[in-house]
């Protein structure tokens, strides 16, 4: 047992940090560590930034273009970035669709859509959930039927995650209206530009514009665009899920709003003492920041186990479950720190060319919405519920 | 022993009850939160018709002559509304700070303005350094006799945006966390050399910067005795948190009505998803938070206005105390069990939600409150 | 609204003050406010004289010999015997058979029965609980048969509180066989020197004898003794859990052992400062009190209610659920206080007559196996699961 | 990064294993517990001819040169069998304070005896006024070159009951506090002048009052540097913590495997209990409690032996809020889900329950590593 990384490792991480230190510009590493908001050029801006080096797709086999690293390997990678302020690599590609074409994509579908992932050529959105069917997804009412060479596609999509951004979308339709719930289902991918898809804005109660309806209104896509079997899809969509688990604790990133954390801590006082050295205060980052650590040896046992070649089960929806306790326990805790100045609201200061003279500290004004916003973490991907269910029958056996 | 309501009490709470359900529906409400001034000054000409704006003002001067108590039943209505017009800051602060400390003049040129809704106040008291403290002011006011000058910034003032006459805080004398040499002063706005930098909150209400560079006042802004307004500061803000006590609780009984409705309604698996054990279970813990937090903005309200201040303290501090747990633990929960339709904008449990955040954030949250009632009791 | 009690009521609450100061062995009072043992003669006694001041049950109406009073005077009485450190009284007859009898009882079972347990000349148990039903009371085995003139019953009881001490039981049978679940139980009377009787002590993990097994083996008792009609005893039993709830919430008890935990706290130092004024501890007592202020408000509430002729509702379960958690936080924090004097185990120092050195501060010695006792509140009477289902259905409508 | 076994840890962890399944089960506990020592000299005999004694002891004084982490595995197998046997005050905390401290005289000649069974250890350093803290430290020790008179009281002493030799923290100098003047003394039992009060603990372990009036002892009793013990003191706990760490995950992890069972076996209303969400949901909750404590005591047991005081002290405080935070959550929803049975002797859950709760009294609860570990990390 050895829990220090090899020379070898820690050279990897080395690497890794100089080549982002120098090829990460300076005012995205700003936005990303003060949570302003990041444009859409910028985020595909970086995405070519790490193709052209070679880590577009740091999970994704050599064959398919990808570094072919270890587990511990990924691991370093993502922690390096969070670390640096690198902007969070958008899973909807990467991780969702990318996977589920190398295991289930027909050759032209690898060929084409592959390269454009890790080129961000195309920006993927998820069209799963619907307004009836939140954790149940098998109760989906989408239809998609044949009609010559063309499936015809009628619907409601929501909580599509930028979809404001996309030009691609892979959902989940009803093609067997016979067939029982799971039963039935396929996946398939749309040009958002076809006509008869609408975007509708879900504005969060934050203020943000992070989240939409996606309506399709017999919209015709080619046949070609079903992805493997039809009635596929709910097994195609575990699939997806259980790789979006991949990074889900969000550790390297947890890291990092700690150090912001304690760095507010240390300008915030309380009679003039720092919040940072207030008994209480300072007890309750020092409990996190003991979860955190805990939290994140669990995830190198589990890198380990994947290494030694045992995948990792429905343990793994334990990150899910603390991980995600852990970032809004964090935001919680930022936003306490500035006590009444968490109250302003004041959304032009996230801005990215925003200069104006802040309310308070300059570090408040995202504090409040984002305490409002990850409010999600433990909802989406399967709330924490569904995860203890999961972790219930798989793990235990109940 | 008597928990019950006394006719002016069934009255006020039938006519805020009323009100609150007719003109201040979700979709009212956002309209209001959408207008210029973001809040409606024809509903508060409502307020001042129905005389709600007057409940513990005495009847020559505009008002019933009420207690807190009948205050506080109208304020838990205003929380299942999320009320957004400056009711706290002019009814409950403002009128509250004039009453106990206003001479005759300053009472009878201002109080029946207010009764009529032609008055808008707010306290003027935290600092950008202050966060919670009471006593931590370092703005100024020099001078005397011919009138004091004040200098200074207050931080967060609740509807300051809109005030027409800030009570400014200021130093006289004293260290800057001295209890001594503390003043009040009543500034217009207006005046020159005063700066009010308005701001929506997380909320939805609105509070505003204030800096003060050199503002003259007359010797007769002066409110209550130079050097000995702190007990008079300290009883307006115990009198502020009693009042958000009883908001919360409407507004958390609310929360929680909405969201039962929501597990009763959104079938999951082909089952209402309030059918799931887990979920009842946190459904009855949020309403075991509500009823242990109703109970204890009772008692705020009954001792909001006792001059035993360190008695009243400790209450209004346990108050505090168990509102901001109640509240954080139903918001959060709420917003949980809905799922994401908890999170948007459009949806009015994310609204009570931040309502109850910005509540704890106010006039010191649940640990400052834990910490002074339990200094208050080892002492 | 006045929070204030009447100046009538604040009179009755001194007058049962100054009585129970001038009567209460001040030996006893000692026992009961350090947890000592209580022995069998000395509880007898503390009822017989409360009996003899006319306030023997004082729930109980007139015509039984109750004293009368209302809501507000029973809570006051409750509130002033707990601070002043008398025995708590037995809940087995004045609570449980007690107001069945007077409900459901034969006259006969009445005129014998009630003025009995008034007096304590019977130390009454209960019979309800089976080794496979536990929160499930449908679902009990024990029978009994006619035959004769006598029931004949053959089965097993456990958790039968205080048995050793009692000559009474009462207790649930299925008296017919074919019957579904809940019907076909019926309620029964038996003297525990009934030949077949056997009792086994349950020692708990705090090294306490408090619980038994009872068995019953051919057990013959009079037809007499069965409690009105045969079939009903679920009805009788679930009236009786809902009479047991009186004074769950223990408001008075908790708040004489918060006095308690404040004067361990004052003399336990850390570092040479009273825990009292250490912030941590200091708040997490501040923390307890502050949720017992609010169970007393929210108890007299409902009292007020009950007074005003509104019977309590499941809304009751809410006092048994917070007052339970609040006598376990008040246990484990006074265990905490004396760290590692919480380790030793010594019993002795618990029994009536010993005077040997304590191991430690005196008061430590009941510390750590009363807070090993009090798992027990959540778990008996219903566990706070059980509550919390009930009041998901009755209260909530769910 | 390589969380496997080595042979070596294979080796012990089979070895301990086998041992407490078949001969430590709860029966033969019970058994030991009712003996007249509360231990088995026996089973302390079979330790030592299985090597457990001296897992960290070089080979040439009998022992098998193992790592901190090798002795980890073992006592996450007692942890399972809840021995009760003098493990920790003799090996880890006396075995460890002599190879860190000890002259070569002293190793050689009490090292050997130790392996071999023949010597227990315990290590009387805490007071009674002195609740965790490592110096606060009043016992002294009064003379020189001819040997030291030792006078003071220590408390809660776990194996002094039994203790060959006690190790005795004691003052040449410095103020009660001070980290300063520490020293450590051989005493042998049965010194005039030492008084041993012997005792059984909560969870059925063995512990001490110890006093010392005018106790002599030769110079060559002092362990280590006169007056600069408090690193080895410091270092001893540290090590002691991290075995509890061990400890108490073999612990959790046997009462969730009997929790689990129970859940699955159980019915209530015609079903198993485990299918009852609400118990599931805590079930899940008790089981990430103990992967998070492994994971600690995982790091705790990497860095118990590390010189580097600082970084050690604070991860081996981590380690120890987790294991109590993690331990209480476990033994308290285990009994919770057991019901009633959970709290009878005769069921292993309550035994599990109560060894769990006399962890986190041991050598500094959660909350006091909790303010420790804040304080390094402000520092």
């Amino acid at each position: 047992m050895d829990l220090n990384y090899t020379p070898e490792e820690l050279a990897f991480a080395d690497e890794v940090r100089q080549w982002v230190r120098a090829h990460l510009p300076p005012e995205t590493r700003e936005r990303v560590l003060h949570h302003k908001r990041l444009g859409k050029e910028e985020q595909v801006e970086w995405q070519r930034r790490l193709h052209a080096r070679g880590w577009g797709g740091p999970r994704w086999p050599k064959e398919y273009g990808g570094p072919g690293w270890n587990s511990v390997q990924q691991h370093l990678f993502d922690e390096v970035l969070s670390e640096e302020g690198a902007p969070p690599a958008l899973p909807f590609g990467l991780s969702m669709i990318g996977p589920v074409l190398m295991a289930f994509g027909s050759q032209a579908q690898k060929d084409y859509y592959l390269p454009r992932i890790l080129r961000q050529d195309d920006w993927w959105c998820q069209g799963f959930s619907e307004p009836g069917s939140g954790s149940d997804l098998a109760s989906l009412r989408m239809k998609a039927e044949l009609d010559g060479g063309e499936w015809v596609l009628n619907g409601q999509k929501t909580w599509t995650t930028l979809g404001q951004h996309a030009n691609m979308i892979f959902l989940l339709a009803r093609t067997d209206p016979a067939a029982k719930k799971q039963q039935g289902i396929s996946m398939l991918l749309a040009d958002m530009s076809t006509p008869g898809i609408t975007l509708r804005p879900i504005i969060t109660v934050d203020g943000e514009h992070e989240v939409n309806e996606v309506f399709f209104d017999n919209v015709r896509v080619p046949k070609e665009n079903l992805v493997g079997a039809p009635g596929m899809g709910w097994s195609y969509a575990k699939f997806l899920l259980s790789h979006e688990r991949t990074n889900i604790a969000r550790i390297g990133r947890s890291k990092s709003e700690l150090t912001r954390l304690k760095r507010i801590a240390t300008e915030e006082t309380a009679d003039g003492v720092p919040l940072i050295q207030t008994p209480g205060f300072r007890e309750k980052i020092a409990a996190v920041e003991i979860e955190l650590m805990a939290l994140e040896l669990t995830n190198l046992r589990m890198i380990a186990a994947e290494r030694a070649g045992q995948a990792p089960g429905a343990e793994a929806n334990m990150l899910k479950i603390k991980g995600s306790e852990i970032q809004q326990t964090l935001t919680e805790l930022m936003m306490e720190a500035v006590g009444p100045y968490a109250l302003p609201y004041n959304p032009e200061a996230r801005e990215p060319g925003w200069h104006g003279e802040p309310i308070g500290p300059e570090y408040a004004a995202p504090l409040g919405p984002d305490y409002f916003n990850y409010r999600k973490v433990t909802i989406y991907g399967g709330s924490n519920e569904i995860q203890r269910n999961i972790l219930a029958k798989a793990v235990l056996g109940l | 022993m008597d928990f019950s309501l006394s006719d002016t009490q069934q009255m006020l709470r039938d006519t805020a009850a009323r009100l609150i359900r007719e003109r201040y529906g979700f979709e009212a409400r956002a309209k209001i939160l959408a207008s210029a001034d973001g809040f409606s000054r024809e509903m508060w000409a409502t307020f001042a018709e129905l005389g709600l704006l007057g409940v513990e003002l005495p009847e020559e001067l505009g008002g019933i002559g009420g207690s807190f108590q009948d205050l506080a039943i109208v304020l838990e209505a205003f929380g299942r509304g999320m009320v957004v017009e400056p009711f706290i800051p002019t009814v409950v602060l403002g009128a509250g700070l004039l009453r106990a400390a206003g001479s005759e003049a300053q009472k009878s040129e201002l109080l029946p303005r207010l009764a009529e809704g032609r008055l808008f106040l707010a306290f003027a008291h935290g600092e950008p350094r202050s966060r919670y403290s009471l006593t931590h002011v370092t703005a100024t006011a020099t001078g005397g006799a011919d009138g004091y000058t004040l200098d200074g910034a207050k931080a967060v003032v609740l509807g300051g945006d809109c005030a027409d006459v800030l009570i400014v805080s200021a130093r006289t004398a004293g260290k800057p966390d001295s209890r001594d040499g503390l003043s009040l002063f009543l500034v217009e706005r207006g005046a020159p050399g005063l700066k009010i930098r308005g701001y929506s909150t997380v909320d939805g209400t609105r509070a505003a910067e204030v800096t003060l560079a050199g503002v003259r006042v007359p010797r007769s802004a002066l409110l209550g005795p130079e050097g000995g307004a702190f007990p008079f500061i300290q009883q307006a803000l115990d009198r502020g948190i009693a009042a958000l006590c009883s908001e919360a609780v409407g507004n958390m009984q609310a929360l929680n009505e909405v969201t039962l409705d929501y597990l009763k309604t959104r079938t999951q698996f082909g089952v209402p998803i309030g059918s799931f054990q887990v979920l009842q279970h946190h459904m009855v813990d949020m309403y075991i938070a509500q009823e242990q937090a109703r109970s204890m903005a009772i008692l705020a309200a009954d001792r909001a206005d006792s001059p035993d201040a360190p008695a009243r303290t400790k209450a209004i501090s346990a108050a505090k105390v168990q509102i901001g747990r109640s509240g954080r633990f139903v918001g959060q929960w709420a917003i949980q069990l809905h799922g994401g339709i908890g999170t948007t904008m459009e949806y009015s449990a994310g609204h009570y939600f931040k309502r109850l955040t910005a509540i704890d954030r106010t006039f010191g949250d649940a640990d400052f409150h834990l910490s002074r009632f339990a200094t208050l009791d080892a002492a």
